[in-house]
């Protein structure tokens, strides 16, 4: 296998772990950081399309790599902001309880 | 690169830099936030001087400092300013100004408790002013532009807790959006035939010949050429700011804000700022008369309106009893006469008379924000009356203001600049009407200035704020005398006898003219001034009015004419009455559709129903019933069943995006790829 | 060097896994800190040494505090951090649902025909990134810029919950 | 590190290198990599150490002094041998796990700790050619190393199960937090200013004099002071060290995070914290005053790491002498420096350094407005934010003292 296709064997393996933990688990924090995994997968895939596929420009990659990571941190910011404000509503943190819209 | 251009950005970074300061500033720290808003504004005069030297030594240069913002794609958004003498003359009229304005302010606002917020505003407006005097690049003036209707806005609404000042808040930032909906349309217009919004790029700059030329080859738009209808856009914004005919409701009512403020941004900068961006596009603006095929040139538009603005607003202005309104109208109408002197083609003329208004206008602004301070806030001039004995200072000042205003010959600034504007006028070759539209303003202006002096100063005082006002505190009066030097001496830069103004703003030497030669023309204005007076001081000098309720003689001698002036010829109902009238207009169409013609349909349809229905229900109770009842029960079971996948289960949802993602790859996968 | 990798990624898949499937909130939010460090340890032995410092820098540095922050902000005590192991049903759907995806995912990859490694990665200096940054995406980054004020401000507003309600504050 | 020394500096200062070279030269060329990289870990490792261990006597000397009592005297002359009766003492001891403590986490937490916080030796330069890693980002390495102890202290906090360890915790968590924005926020002007994040592209950008006397060092530029001021009071911060060392706190939590710690684990913290100062020092040395650069053309005879020497130790006594002086803050005066003073002068003195360098071009009389401008954007808001933050808390004045 090239290492290519092992960088992103490696990132899809990630991001399924990370769905899997956010489907599975019913703690709000845990489905958050899950959400994080899968970002970070992506994350990973632009390294190594930058490290191996033909780049468009030598730092592409790299630069998109880096939103990627800001992006993530606004993500995460928000996401456990969201985490409290559900905790100070329901005296818990438990996701499948937080379903107040349902039809 | 002078060191002077390096430095010009400064000019308005440094009262940006006091508005940042007086933010931070808790309230406490009021002698703080003034100093440092007065020290940068000291400093921005300084600089901008120095930057006038620098741009006397070559008044036909255009010293540019551009460079790249961002890349946008493969084009780039580029900025820079901008030194030449019409730049640098701005910034020192506006540094000045506002430096004598915020010192005035100091004695005005003292007891406002809310002075930190004050300077903060006011540093902040002057910073945008600098922005939009200095930018180079359309789009960075249009920024500061913006900026300027924010902090006008801030200003006007500064005492938000009076209804009326909110509301003028408001009208005045929505008027003018509506202008600056066009400037902007413009702007677009032009970056996205010419690629660049700089002003001057060393020949790329799009009032450079080059770029001109391309403009001009390219194909009419709805019957105009393009330049013209660019031009026509960019006047738009130009005419909201600087309250042009149909957009100038917003200014009477910005009076509502604080009196330094009236004075800074609706009398001396601001409302010039328009002014001042039609002189710095001229060429632009100017260009469409070169070209044959254009049925109508951009100046002529600006012409016209520039005269209907003059003879409205000085109109309206005769029959104003509030003191600050009638200066607003006053301002109106000069602006108009700056729009005049534009359209019909000499922008040295608008430049001057826009300089020698800024420092007049503001002298007489706060000349009466003097009176107010002292008469505890009573601006109505018929309860006014008497200060001449116990003002003084404020009385020859206000006079000064008052004489230059309405232009009594030879000494008074006003006097020089508005005999250039009418000679301008009456050297224009397509029509003499705005030249008669001024003469008639020149008449109006003097018979309502001298109406204003006559009510506010002579005569008993005729009401106990008038009886108890005193002369005002040192920090209030000497500014006014400052300005008052200023209005008179300013006018020298500019007589036919010696054009220092016309050759330093244009860069060529102008060769003087001789008194005589036109000389027609200023014998007659001068004669219609005199009329003025005359006329003012018959009808309100000769004999005082007596008690605040005593009618008004203009009033007393045409009612009707007086009271469609007073109530500002109806402008503001005859908007609401259209603009709001189409609004009630559509709703009450709507809801008449509603109610009669889509209501009647169904009723009808119903009624059919019904009577099918009754027709039906035989064979229905026999037998259709049963299958009808099970055909629901189906339906709505398939319902609940929908409405179970709305389960609000986040989970759900993401399990359910999985899923079809899978699927979807699949399909790509099996479907090869593509 | 594809052994040096594999075993980067097995380790952070690894962690990554038991961090997902740990009953003790703290040790998954430990064991992911490991992970991410997994990650950046990948970037940097893909040359994108930059990029790994800055893995390091906000997720180990920064998200692991907030989120330990938040765990220990929303529990009433401190056994309470045993989050309960998934329900059978909803594990089993899960692991379904990602196999499901990795499954695709790997077709994909080993299908899709992919360019092969060059010699050595493309050398970038941080100068040079810092021009692209300016230059290129000078957009994106003002974007990016906003974004994360937005962010922060919106969380500060969200986790703070509102003024308290006065009465006679409502204009 | 660079294989040759510079040719053109003296023998002393290419002393340590030839040293390396001739010890490494035994090896056959293969090995000679790794014997190097080795040799280097050990002297850092040696130099480290021992200097672990005579702060440790300084710090109770100074204190002593200033709290006018002798301090250890008893151990050597002047109490010379105390630090290694202490090591002694420390490693003779029991070491002692609770039993409801989580015992990864308690074991892993000194680990971590000492390991990160050894990580970031490696890319300071001490001198001329001492610089054990070269690489192009390595400002932002040692702030990612850092930033990792973080969690340890935390990890020791929750691990003991003890209630004051976890208050300890939160307290570490909330003023690490706090205190890394205003750290890093002053590092981004030296970054802007000297183009580079490499800590010796920082020390090569402020070689030079001007007129041959004021070394160009961004401590004697108006935001480098300022920045310099914010860096030093936040590695405080970072480093748990007085005036900030409530996680610590043993007046209120016995001994926070350290409270069930004891024998070599505790020993292992203490020489963390004393890790971590050296290293923030030596960074605050790297960044705002010249690296190993000397302060005068005439003294540069003097070997560069000399030089480093004397500036780092100049800046650690300057930390016992500030833990000597100030009382413990509380922990909402702790958050409220650094949110609402420390932060905002961090950006604003961004901007300052924005300005500077965009101003670099003027020459002449300019440079006097440049001066006037950036310090006023310096003083300016410090005194405005200054007066709103000790707003109510005006000196004491105690009638009976």
């Amino acid at each position: 296998m090239s290492p290519l296709q092992l960088c992103l064997a490696f990132s899809s393996l990630l991001f399924a772990v990370g769905l899997t933990g956010a489907l599975a688990r019913s703690n709000s924090i845990l489905v958050l950081l899950g959400l994080e995994l899968m970002l970070t997968a992506g994350s990973v895939n632009f390294i190594a399309f930058w490290r191996f596929g033909p780049p468009a420009s030598p730092a592409t990659g790299v630069v998109f790599a880096i939103f990627a990571i800001a992006v993530a941190a606004a993500e995460t910011a928000v996401g456990l902001a969201l985490v409290i404000a559900v905790y100070r509503h329901q005296r818990n943190i438990r996701l499948p309880e937080a379903n107040r819209l349902k039809g | 690169m002078p060191p002077s251009l390096e430095t010009l950005w400064l000019v308005p970074a440094l009262p940006l830099l006091a508005a940042s300061l007086g933010a931070l500033t808790p309230r406490g720290g009021r002698r703080f936030s003034a100093g440092v808003a007065i020290a940068a504004m000291a400093g921005a005069l300084l600089l901008s001087c120095l930057a006038l030297r620098a741009a006397l030594l070559d008044p036909s240069a255009h010293l540019v400092h551009n460079f790249r913002w961002f890349d946008l794609g493969n084009g780039a958004v580029e900025l820079g300013w901008l030194l030449d003498p019409l730049s640098a003359l701005m910034c020192v009229m506006v540094s000045l100004v506002g430096l004598l304005i915020f010192i005035f302010s100091l004695g005005y606002m003292c007891e406002d408790e809310n002075f930190t917020r004050f300077f903060c505003f006011m540093s902040l407006f002057a910073a945008a002013m600098l922005g939009v005097v200095i930018a180079n690049s359309l789009l960075l003036l249009f920024i500061s532009w913006e900026l300027v209707g924010l902090a006008s806005y801030l200003l006007i609404g500064f005492w938000f807790h009076k209804p009326a000042a909110a509301a003028a808040a408001k009208k005045a930032f929505i008027t003018t959006r509506i202008g600056d909906l066009g400037l902007l349309l413009g702007l677009v217009w032009l970056y996205d035939s010419t690629g660049s919004l700089l002003l001057y790029d060393g020949g790329n700059g799009v009032l450079e010949a080059g770029v001109l030329g391309n403009l001009g080859t390219m194909a009419l738009a709805g019957g105009l050429a393009v330049p013209t209808a660019i031009s026509l856009l960019i006047f738009c914004g130009a005419a909201g700011k600087s309250g042009q005919f149909p957009l100038h409701v917003w200014l009477p009512d910005a009076m509502e804000g604080p009196t330094p403020v009236s004075a800074l941004i609706h009398a001396a900068t601001m409302v010039a700022a328009g002014v001042f961006l039609i002189a710095r596009v001229f060429p632009l603006i100017s260009y469409d008369q070169a070209l044959a095929a254009d049925p109508l040139h951009a100046l002529t538009v600006v012409a016209a309106i520039g005269a209907v603005t003059a003879l409205l607003g000085a109109a309206i202005a005769t029959a104003q009893s509030d003191l600050k309104r009638v200066l607003a109208f006053s301002t109106i109408s000069q602006l108009g006469y700056m729009m005049l002197a534009l359209g019909v083609g000499s922008w040295v003329a608008a430049i001057f008379h826009l300089l020698t208004h800024a420092f007049f206008k503001a002298l007489l602004f706060l000349a009466a924000g003097s009176v107010i301070h002292a008469a505890h806030h009573e601006q109505d001039i018929r309860r006014l009356g008497g200060l001449g004995r116990t003002m003084r200072t404020t009385y020859a000042t206000f006079a000064v203001g008052m004489m230059a205003l309405s232009g009594v010959p030879f000494l008074f600034s006003g006097f020089w600049s508005k005999e250039a504007v009418l000679h301008a006028a009456s050297e224009w070759a397509v029509s003499q009407l705005p030249l008669y539209a001024g003469l008639v303003g020149v008449v109006l202006t003097a018979f309502y200035m001298t109406r204003l002096l006559c009510e506010v100063f002579w005569g008993p005082a005729r009401s106990p704020e008038a009886a108890h006002a005193r002369e005002n505190t040192g920090v209030i009066t000497v500014p006014l005398v400052i300005l008052a030097i200023g209005s008179v001496g300013l006018g020298f830069l500019g007589t036919p006898a010696w054009p220092w103004l016309e050759s330093a703003l244009t860069g060529r030497p102008v060769a003087p003219r001789s008194l005589l030669e036109g000389g027609g023309l200023m014998a007659l204005s001068i004669v219609l001034v005199a009329a003025g007076l005359g006329a003012g001081w018959a009808l309100y000098g000769r004999k005082v009015r007596v008690s605040a309720d005593a009618k008004d003689p203009f009033s007393a001698a045409a009612p009707r004419l007086f009271g469609f002036l007073g109530a500002r010829m109806r402008l503001d109902e005859l908007y609401a009455a259209t603009l709001g009238r189409l609004n009630t207009l559509g709703a009450a169409l709507a809801d008449f559709m509603d109610r009669w013609v889509w209501g009647g349909a169904v009723g009808f349809l119903a009624l059919l129903g019904e009577f099918t229905g009754s027709v039906n229900s035989e064979v229905d109770e026999s037998g259709l019933n049963a299958g009808f009842n099970s055909a629901s029960e189906r339906i709505r079971g398939a319902g609940r069943a929908y409405s179970g996948a709305q389960s609000g289960d986040a989970q759900g949802y993401l399990r359910t995006v999985a899923v079809a993602f899978v699927v979807l790859a699949l399909l790509v996968l099996l479907g090869g790829g593509r | 060097m594809n052994t040096v990798l594999v075993i980067l990624a097995l380790a952070t898949l690894g962690t990554a896994a038991v961090a997902m499937s740990l009953r003790n909130l703290l040790h998954s939010v430990l064991l992911l800190t490991a992970t991410w460090a997994g990650v950046a340890a990948f970037y940097l032995w893909a040359g994108a040494e930059f990029v790994a410092f800055a893995q390091l820098l906000v997720y180990v540095g920064a998200i692991s505090m907030a989120v330990l922050f938040a765990v220990l902000l929303t529990r009433h005590s401190r056994d309470d951090v045993a989050a309960p192991p998934a329900a059978r049903s909803r594990g089993v759907y899960a692991a379904a649902a990602g196999a499901a995806v990795a499954g695709v995912l790997l077709a994909a990859v080993s299908l899709a025909p992919l360019a092969t490694a060059p010699a050595r990665a493309p050398a970038v200096s941080v100068r040079q990134l810092g021009g692209e940054l300016m230059g290129a995406h000078a957009a994106s980054l003002l974007a990016v810029a906003v974004l994360l004020t937005v962010a922060l401000v919106g969380a500060v507003v969200l986790a703070a919950g509102g003024p308290p309600e006065k009465p006679g504050d409502t204009p | 590190m660079r294989l040759l020394a510079t040719t053109d500096s003296s023998l002393l200062e290419r002393a340590p290198v030839l040293l390396r070279d001739a010890l490494s030269g035994l090896l056959p060329p293969p090995a000679r990599w790794t014997a190097n990289a080795l040799i280097e870990i050990v002297a850092i490792l040696a130099v480290f150490g021992t200097l672990f261990a005579f702060l440790t006597l300084a710090e109770r000397k100074i204190l002593g002094r200033v709290q006018n009592r002798p301090g250890p005297n008893r151990t050597g002359w002047f109490g010379l041998l105390q630090p290694f009766a202490d090591g002694i003492k420390m490693l003779t001891k029991e070491d002692i796990v609770p039993h409801a403590a989580d015992p990864v986490l308690h074991y892993l937490a000194p680990v971590a700790l000492i390991a990160f916080s050894l990580l970031t030796f490696s890319v300071i330069p001490y001198g001329r050619d001492l610089l054990a890693v070269r690489m192009d980002a390595s400002v932002l390495f040692f702030f990612a190393a850092g930033s990792a102890t973080e969690l340890s202290v935390f990890m020791a906090g929750w691990s003991s199960h003890n209630k004051y360890s976890l208050f300890a915790a939160m307290r570490a968590l909330a003023q690490l937090i706090s205190y890394e924005l205003p750290l890093l926020l002053s590092v981004v002007p030296v970054v802007l200013a000297a183009g580079t994040i490499s800590t010796a592209g920082v020390v090569a950008a402020q070689s030079g004099w001007k007129w041959g006397l004021v070394p160009h060092w961004h401590v004697f530029t108006p935001w480098g002071a300022a920045g310099f001021a914010i860096f030093m009071v936040s590695a405080l911060a970072e480093s748990n060290r007085s005036p900030f060392d409530l996680p610590e706190a043993e007046s209120e939590l016995i001994a926070g995070h350290l409270t069930e710690y004891s024998g070599f684990k505790y020993a292992l913290f203490f020489m963390a914290e004393y890790f971590g100062m050296c290293a923030l020092s030596g960074m605050a040395v790297t960044l705002f005053l010249g690296g190993w650069q000397a302060p005068l053309p005439a003294l540069e005879f003097v070997p560069s790491y000399a030089w480093f020497a004397l500036k780092l130790l100049a800046l650690i006594a300057g930390f016992m002498w500030v833990r000597a002086t100030l009382p413990r803050l509380r922990i909402d005066q702790l958050t409220r420096l650094a949110w609402k003073f420390l932060v905002p002068l961090a950006l604003i003195n961004l901007g300052t350094a924005a300005f500077w360098s965009l101003t670099y071009p003027w020459g002449g009389s300019l440079q006097l407005l440049r001066w006037a401008v950036a310090l006023a954007l310096v003083m300016g808001p410090f005194l405005l934010l200054g007066r709103r933050l000790s707003a109510g808390l005006g000196a004491r004045t105690y009638r009976y003292a």
